[in-house]
C-alpha cells in the first residue's frame, strides 16, 4: 500500500498534469524538425525513404504490424507464459503482461520515445528531451502543401513511434517468465519502469537511434552491428535479465521436490501460434515500409520458425523417444528469437539452417538449465537469452548483399566479411553488460526497499489469490 | 444397508453402471479420484523437467444397497470392471448406520 | 417452436427468394447513381477523398480493418464476456455473440445498410431503399475508364458496407452482458433483430450517413456532434439500452445471495487483448484510409487504453489494497470506449487523460450497481454506457484541429468554441433517449409476447444445457 | 525410434546441406526468368498485373493475407479441433496442426513451390525444378532500374510463395478431422509428407500453375474450372482424404458405445471464429491484390459465413428444438468452405444461398455419417468434402462476369454458360480421383510398413500422454 | 462420533452451510460428484451425435459430527436442502472409530 | 481392515505419500475436495463484488490398510502432514466389512 501511495498516485496526477500542459502549447513541429529524422534508426537504407510523401501502402502495414506486436504480448505471450506456470498463478503472469501493456505505453509517449530515439540528447550513449510528451512526433498538415510532418521516411513518425511502444511493452514482460510464480506484483511493476528506462531505451539507442554507436544504419557509427528487428536489443536483453533475476530471486518453494508441470499446455500451444503469427509484424515490419525487404523478412521469418519447430521437437524425438509439443512450441519460438535480427539481412534459406541451430541450441540450454540448478520458471534465458545470442552471431555469419537493396559490399561472413563478427561480438557484449549489471543493481537496490518475493504463505496460496485476490478458474 | 465403494477405471464407468442398474441398483454417486497403486505410472517431459505420474486417474462408485443386494452388486461391479491388468481397482464395503431421502424424509431401505 | 415456424423458416425462405431476384436483375450502378454518395458519411473531411480512383494501400488498410472488427465480437467479445459468467453459462453467452454474427450480417446485407446510410429515405432521419440486397454498393468496373464504381473516397463502396456492417454486428451484442445467464435464446434474438433495425440503423444514420442530423461531417446538420468512430451510435445506445434490459428482466436467480463469481478470468483477459488489438480496427479504420488521420487515431485508442487500464487497476490497488486483472481488462475496455468518439479528433496525449477519466469514473460506475441493486450482469451499463457518455462529452472538450486534415476552425471547449459541448449533449441525449425508449417498447411488447426469462429451472440448469443442449467443458 | 533415425535425422542433414549449397550459388534470378510468371496462377485476369512495379498497398494486403491463412492453422484449427475431441487427445491434435506447420513449411520451400507452380516440368501435370530451394523467388533488385525482381503481378513472388505455402499447410491438417484420437504420429508425419508431395502438388498445379490443364487463368486449359481460392485443391482434396483415413484407419475404440462429447467447445467457438477472420486472408487474398476483386470476394465470403451460421444452427432448432452453437460454428465453417472456390467469382447476394445451402446440406451430412457407421471423428469429409464439392457445383451456377474485372463473356450457369457446368464437374471429379486413390495407396502401404493405429493400451490413455508424454489440463 | 455424508444439488450448498454452522457444525468437507438415479437426465446433442446424460452433478457434504448432534445436523439438511423435486439428494450416516485433528494431534470429540 | 481418510494441504501430498510407502502402504485414493473449518478464507474480489472464499481447497487421501497397520499410518500422516497452522487437516478412521481386488477377486488383506 505504501507503495501505491508513494508511487500510483502521484504518476497518474503528473501525467494528468503534465499531459494537459504539453496539449495546451504542443507546437506544431517545424517541417525541418522532422527532416532531421528522415532516415529510419533501424535496418539497411530504403530506396522508398528518398520520396517524402507518405505512402498509404506502407502506413497500412506499418499499422497492422503494430497492433501484430501488441497481440505478441497479450493474448500472446500471457496465453504462453500463463500456460507454464501452474493454475493457482495463472492470473498473476497474465496480469504482469497486461499490466505492463498499460503502464509502459504511457511512460514510452511522456518519455521513453524521446530517450531512446532522440537524437539530441547525450550523442551515441542517449536521447534527450526532443520527444518528450510525443512533442514533434504527431502528424500535422503543412499549411502549404498540405503534406503531413513530421514523417520516417513514407510513414508518419507517429507510427514509428507507436510501432517502437510495442517492442518496449514485449521487452520487459519476456522477463516475467524468469520469476515467474514468486514476485511480489509492487516489486515487478517498479522495477520493471526502471529496467525499461536504465536498460531498454539506451540499449535501442545505441542500436537503432539515427546516431546510435551499434546502428548499422549510421554511417558514423563505431561498431555497424546488424539487428534488424531487436535482437539484441529485445531478446538478449531481457533473456539476460531474466537469468540475473531467476539468480537473485531464488527458487520456487518445492522447486525440484514436487513436480510443477504446466497447468495447461493448450494455452501455451496458442499461446505460441499467436507469438508466430505476430512476429511477422515484429520482423517484416521492422522494414517500416510494405516493400521486397519486408518480404524477405517475412519469408525468412516463417522459415526459422518452422526450422526451429522441428528441429526442437525432433531433438526430443531422437534422444528422448517423443516429440511433445511443449517442445514444438518452445521451438518455433526459439527459431523467431533467432532469425530477429537478421530477418533482414539474410537469405530465407539461410534461415531454416538459422531455426535448426536455435531449436537444437535452446533445447539444451533448457536441459542444462537443471544441471546449473537455478530457477528460470519458464526459460526465459534459456530461449531469448541463449537464441538471441545465437542469433546476433548467426547474423554475422549468413548477412548477404542479395537480400539488401542496393547494398554493393559484402556483409557477412560467408561472404568474406569477417570483420562484420567483431561488430556482432560487439553488440552482443554491449546487450549482455548492460542487462546484467542493470538488472543486478535494480534488484539489489529493490529487495533493500521493498522486497522481491511474496512471503511463503502467499506463494503457497498462488499469486492469482494473494496478489489479486481473485481465481483463474472456477469450474464448479 | 452396506456402502459399496469401487475404485474402478475410467472408460468401464459406462458399462458398470448399465450393469448394475441392470441388477436392480437405483442409483449411485461417482467421483473423480486419482489412484495409487501397483498399477505403475507414466514419465512426462517438460522440456528440462521429467517427472513420473504415479497417480493415475479413477472414477469412484458409491453405491448404497441393502444388505442382501450386497452380493450381487459386488459380483456384478467384478465382473464388467475386471480387464486381468493391474489397475483394474478395489471395492470396500461398509456398514452404514442410516439412510435418508432428503426429497420425502423417508429413511432405511425406502430411501434408495 | 412456435417461433422458429413463424419466423426462422420465412426468413430463410424470404432471402433465398429475394437474393436470388436481387442477383437476377442487379443492374450495374450507374456511375452517377456512385458519384452521388463519393463523400463518406463518418469523420472529418480527408484530402484523400477528392481523388476517385481506388488505392490499394488505403483499400488493404479497410480490408483488414473489417476483420479485425470482426474480430471483436468472436472471439474478442465473445471471450470476454463468457469468462465473466459461471461455468453453466458460458456456451449461452458465445451463441448469443456468435449468431448474431451470422443473422446480423444477413440483415444488413439485405436492408440494414440501405436504412443506415441510403440518403434516398427519410432525408435526416431514416435511409430509404437506395441500397436494399445491396443494389449500387457492390463493385463494378466502368467500361469507358475500367475505373471502380461506386467508391466511397478511395476505397469500393463495397468495403465502407462491409465495415459497417461489423458495427452493427458487435454493438448489439454487447447488450448480451446486461441480460446474460437468464434471457431466453429465442428472444434474444427477435429483440435484437427488432433492436438493430428500430434503434440502430436511425441512429447510424443520424450519425454517419450524409444527410444525418447529428453528423459534423453534413454541413446541413442540425447539431453536428463529433462521434468518429461510434461513441454514441454504438456505445450509449447499447449501454442504456442494457440498463433498460437489467431493470425489466429482473436480477438472476440467486443474485446477491449466493457467490456468482467469474468461471474463466484467463477468457476475460485473452478476449480484453483481443478487443484492444480489434479497436484499432475500429477507431483507427473509421478514418476510411490509410493516413495521418487513421495514425493520430491509433495512436490516441492505444494510450487511452493503456491509461485506463492504470487507472482501474491504480484505483483498486489504491482503494482496496490489490489490483486486479478484470480490474485491469475493465480499464482498457473503458478506455477505448472512451476514446472511440474522440480518436480522430483528439491529440493523443489528451486520450492518456481521457483513458485515465474512463477507467477511475467507471470503476466507480460498477461499484454503484450494488447500491441500486439491478443486475447488470456484465456490466454493459457501466462500462459502455458510462464510459460512451463520457467520451462524448470529453470529446467535446478536448476535440483540436491540430489533427483535423485541413480543418481551420476551432473545434472543442479547450480551443474556445463551447458551442461544441451542446452538440455533444444533444447527441448523447438523442442516443440515451432512442436506445431507452425503444428498449423499453421492444422488451414489454416481447415479453407479453413470447416471454424474456428462461424457466427457474432451465435457468438453474444453465443456458448451455437448457437452450442449446450442451456442455461447455468435459474434463472428466 | 527407427523412423525417426530413417526419416527424421536424414531429413535434417539434407535440408541443413542443401539449404547451405543452395545459399551458396544462389544466382539472381534473370529478369527474363520471373516474366515467364508475371500472370498469377490463381483467379481471373487482374488489370494491374499489367504494371509491374510493386504496389505497396497490394504487398502490404498480401503479407497479412498470409499471416491469417497460416493463423488459420494455428491457432485456428488447432482450437477448433481440439475441443471437439476428449481431453486426453486435446495435445494430439493440436500438435498434428502445430507439427505440420513446421514441417511442411521447409518442404514448400525446398521443393513444394517448385512442384505446384513451376512451368518447366511435365506440362500440364506437374512443376520442375525451376523453384528448387526458393531459386529464383526470392526478391533481388535489377542493376539498372532498382527495381524488384521477379514480380507476381504488383507483388514480389517471394510473396506469392508465402502465401501459397500456408495452403499447403492447412490442407493436410484438415484431414486431422478424420483419424483423430488414434492415429499414430510417426505414421501421420509420413503420410502428410507423401501425401502433401504426391496429391497437393500436382491438384494446385493443375488448377492454380500458369499451366495447369484445369486452371481458368490459363487459355490453353482442358477445363476451365473456376476455384479462386481453393476449393478443389484445399476442400475437396482434404475432405476426399479424410473419409478414406477414416474408412481405412476404423473406429476409435467404444465408438457408438460410450459418449464422446466434444470437451471444450469454448476452444471450438474460438477456433470457428478464428477460421472466419482468417478465411477473409484466404479467399479475399487470392486476389492476389488489394483491389475491388478482393473486396467482393471478402463480402461473398463474410455473407457465406453468416448464411450458414443461420442455416445449420436454423436447422437444428427446427428439427431439434434447439439451435447448438456447435451447429453455428459448422454452419459458419461450412459457408467458408463452400463459398472459397466462389469468391472471387459470385455476387455476394448469391453468397448468402450458397452459406445456406452449405449449412443445410453439410448439416444433413454430418448425420447421415452414423447410418453409414465410418468414424469420420471430427466430420472433416461431411463438411470439407461435401461443402468443398457442394461449392464446386455451385460456383458453376452462380459465377458471372459482373464482378470479373474486364471479363466480357457469360461465366455461370445462371448467366447461360452452361458448359462451365462440365468444366466444374471435371475439376471436382479429377480432385476426388487424386485425393482418394493417392490416400487409398498411402495409408495401404504405410499400414504396411509402419502401422496406421497406436496400440490399444496408448489409445486408452489418450493420445497427449501415450505420443508426447504430456498431459493437456493440470487443474489440481 | 458419526460422519454424515450428503448428496445434494449445487445451488443449495451455501445455505445448507450456513444453516449447518448456525447448528453449530465447526467444519466440513465438500466434493464435487456426479450421481445417477430417479432424476432423468438431460439430452444432449453434437452433430450428427445425441446423448443422454444420467449423470448430474451434485455435491458430497462430509460432516463429521459427536453422536449426539446428528440428529439435528441431519434435520437441518433436510430442511434445507429439500425442494420436493426428484433429485434433492440422500444423506448416509456411518460410524467412526476414531477422528484425529493433524495440527494438534487432539483426537474424538476435541478434534473437530 | 480399516479405512483410514485424512484431508490435508494440497502441497503435502507428495511428501504424505513418500512416507506412507515407506511405511508400507502399497496404494491410496485420492480426492480433490473443499474444506471448510477454523481456518480463515480469503477475499476475492470482481468488481463491485466482493465474496469470502470459506471452501478451501485440500485433498482427501483414503487409505485402506490392516488393522494392526493403522496406528502406523496415522502417525505416519500426521508427522508429515503437520505445519502446525490452523487447517492442517484431519484424520477419520472407519471399519470395513470387506475389501476386493477387482482383478482377482481376491478378498481380505491379500486385497490390498
Ligand atoms: N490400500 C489402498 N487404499 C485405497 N485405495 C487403494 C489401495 N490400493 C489400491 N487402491 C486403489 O485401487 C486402484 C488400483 O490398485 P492397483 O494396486 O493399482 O491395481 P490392482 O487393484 O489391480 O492391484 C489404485 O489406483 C487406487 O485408487
Ligand atoms: N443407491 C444410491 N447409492 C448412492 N447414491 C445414491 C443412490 N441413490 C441415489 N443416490 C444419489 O442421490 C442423488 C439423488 O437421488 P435421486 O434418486 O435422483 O433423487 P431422490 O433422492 O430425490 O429420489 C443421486 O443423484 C445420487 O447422487
Ligand atoms: N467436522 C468436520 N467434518 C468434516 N471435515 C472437517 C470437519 N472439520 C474440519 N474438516 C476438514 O478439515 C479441514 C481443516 O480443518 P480446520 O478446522 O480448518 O483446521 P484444523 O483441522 O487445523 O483445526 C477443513 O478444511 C475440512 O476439510
Amino acid at each position: 500500500m505504501w507503495l501505491v501511495r508513494r508511487f500510483a498516485l502521484p504518476t497518474l496526477l503528473f501525467l494528468i498534469f503534465h499531459g494537459n500542459f504539453a496539449f495546451a502549447d504542443d507546437p506544431a513541429p517545424t517541417e525541418g524538425g522532422a527532416a532531421a529524422a528522415v532516415t529510419p534508426p533501424a535496418n539497411p537504407p530504403d530506396p522508398r525513404l528518398a520520396l517524402p510523401d507518405l505512402s498509404a501502402g506502407d502506413t497500412a502495414w506499418m499499422l497492422i504490424s503494430s497492433a501484430l506486436v501488441l497481440m505478441m504480448t497479450a493474448p500472446g505471450l500471457a496465453l504462453f507464459y500463463c500456460g507454464l506456470v501452474r493454475k493457482k498463478n495463472v492470473l498473476g503472469v497474465m496480469m504482469q503482461c497486461f499490466f505492463l501493456m498499460g503502464i509502459l505505453s504511457v511512460v514510452w509517449a511522456v518519455y521513453g520515445y524521446s530517450l531512446a530515439f532522440g537524437t539530441d540528447g547525450f550523442g551515441s550513449l542517449l536521447g534527450g528531451g526532443q520527444y518528450l510528451f510525443l512533442k514533434g512526433v504527431m502528424p500535422t498538415w503543412s499549411e502549404s502543401t498540405g503534406a503531413v510532418v513530421p514523417m520516417m521516411g513514407s510513414i508518419p513518425r507517429s507510427i514509428h513511434m507507436v510501432y517502437q511502444m510495442m517492442f518496449f511493452i514485449i521487452t520487459p514482460a519476456l522477463i516475467c517468465g524468469a520469476y515467474a510464480e514468486r514476485m511480489k506484483f509492487s516489486t515487478m511493476v517498479v522495477f520493471t519502469l526502471l529496467w525499461s528506462t536504465l536498460v531498454y531505451c539506451p540499449l535501442a539507442h545505441w542500436v537503432w537511434a539515427d546516431n546510435g554507436w551499434l546502428n548499422s544504419a549510421n554511417a558514423a557509427a563505431t561498431f555497424p552491428a546488424f539487428d534488424f528487428a531487436g535482437g539484441t536489443v529485445v531478446h538478449i536483453s531481457s533473456g539476460v535479465s531474466a537469468l540475473i533475476c531467476a539468480l537473485l530471486i531464488g527458487k520456487r518453494l518445492g522447486h525440484a521436490q514436487e513436480p510443477m508441470p504446466p497447468h495447461n499446455l493448450t494455452y501455451t500451444c496458442v499461446g505460441a501460434a499467436l507469438l508466430w503469427v505476430g512476429w511477422f509484424g515484429f520482423n517484416a515490419g521492422s522494414a517500416l515500409a510494405s516493400n521486397a525487404l519486408a518480404a524477405n523478412a517475412f519469408v525468412a521469418t516463417h522459415l526459422a520458425a518452422a526450422a526451429g519447430t522441428v528441429a526442437w521437437a525432433g531433438a526430443e524425438w531422437v534422444l528422448r523417444g517423443k516429440p511433445s509439443i511443449l517442445g514444438a512450441c518452445s521451438g518455433a519460438v526459439a527459431g523467431l528469437v533467432c532469425i530477429t535480427p537478421g530477418a533482414g539481412a539474410v537469405n530465407p534459406m539461410s534461415g531454416i539452417i538459422i531455426g535448426l541451430c536455435a531449436g537444437i541450441v535452446c533445447y539444451q540450454a533448457c536441459n542444462m538449465k537443471a544441471k546449473f540448478g537455478y530457477d528460470d520458471a519458464l526459460d526465459a534465458f534459456g530461449v531469448h537469452g541463449v537464441g538471441g545470442t545465437l542469433g546476433a552471431i548467426l547474423t554475422g555469419v549468413f548477412a548477404t548483399a542479395a537480400v539488401v537493396p542496393g547494398a554493393k559490399t559484402a556483409q557477412g561472413l560467408i561472404e568474406g566479411n569477417s570483420g562484420q563478427m567483431v561488430n556482432q561480438a560487439v553488440g552482443v557484449g554491449a546487450a549482455i553488460a548492460l542487462g546484467a549489471i542493470g538488472t543486478l543493481v535494480l534488484l539489489k537496490t529493490l529487495d533493500a526497499v521493498m522486497g522481491l518475493r511474496v512471503s511463503q504463505q502467499d506463494e503457497l496460496q498462488g499469486l492469482d489469490v494473494s496478489q489479486h485476490g481473485e481465481e483463474g478458474y472456477i469450474f464448479l | 444397508m452396506k456402502k459399496i465403494e469401487a475404485v474402478i477405471r475410467h472408460y468401464k464407468l459406462e458399462d458398470v453402471k448399465n450393469a448394475l442398474t441392470g441388477a436392480g441398483v437405483d442409483g449411485m454417486t461417482v467421483t473423480e479420484v486419482r489412484g495409487f497403486g501397483r498399477q505403475r505410472g507414466h514419465k512426462e517431459m517438460y522440456r528440462g523437467a521429467e517427472y513420473t505420474v504415479d497417480f493415475l486417474p479413477k472414477v469412484k462408485l458409491e453405491i448404497v444397497v441393502p444388505d442382501k443386494m450386497v452380493r450381487d452388486a459386488v459380483d456384478t461391479i467384478i465382473r464388467v470392471a475386471r480387464t486381468g491388468q493391474i489397475g483394474d481397482g478395489k471395492i470396500f464395503v461398509t456398514d452404514l448406520s442410516e439412510v435418508i431421502r432428503i426429497r420425502t424424509g423417508e429413511t432405511g431401505e425406502e430411501a434408495l
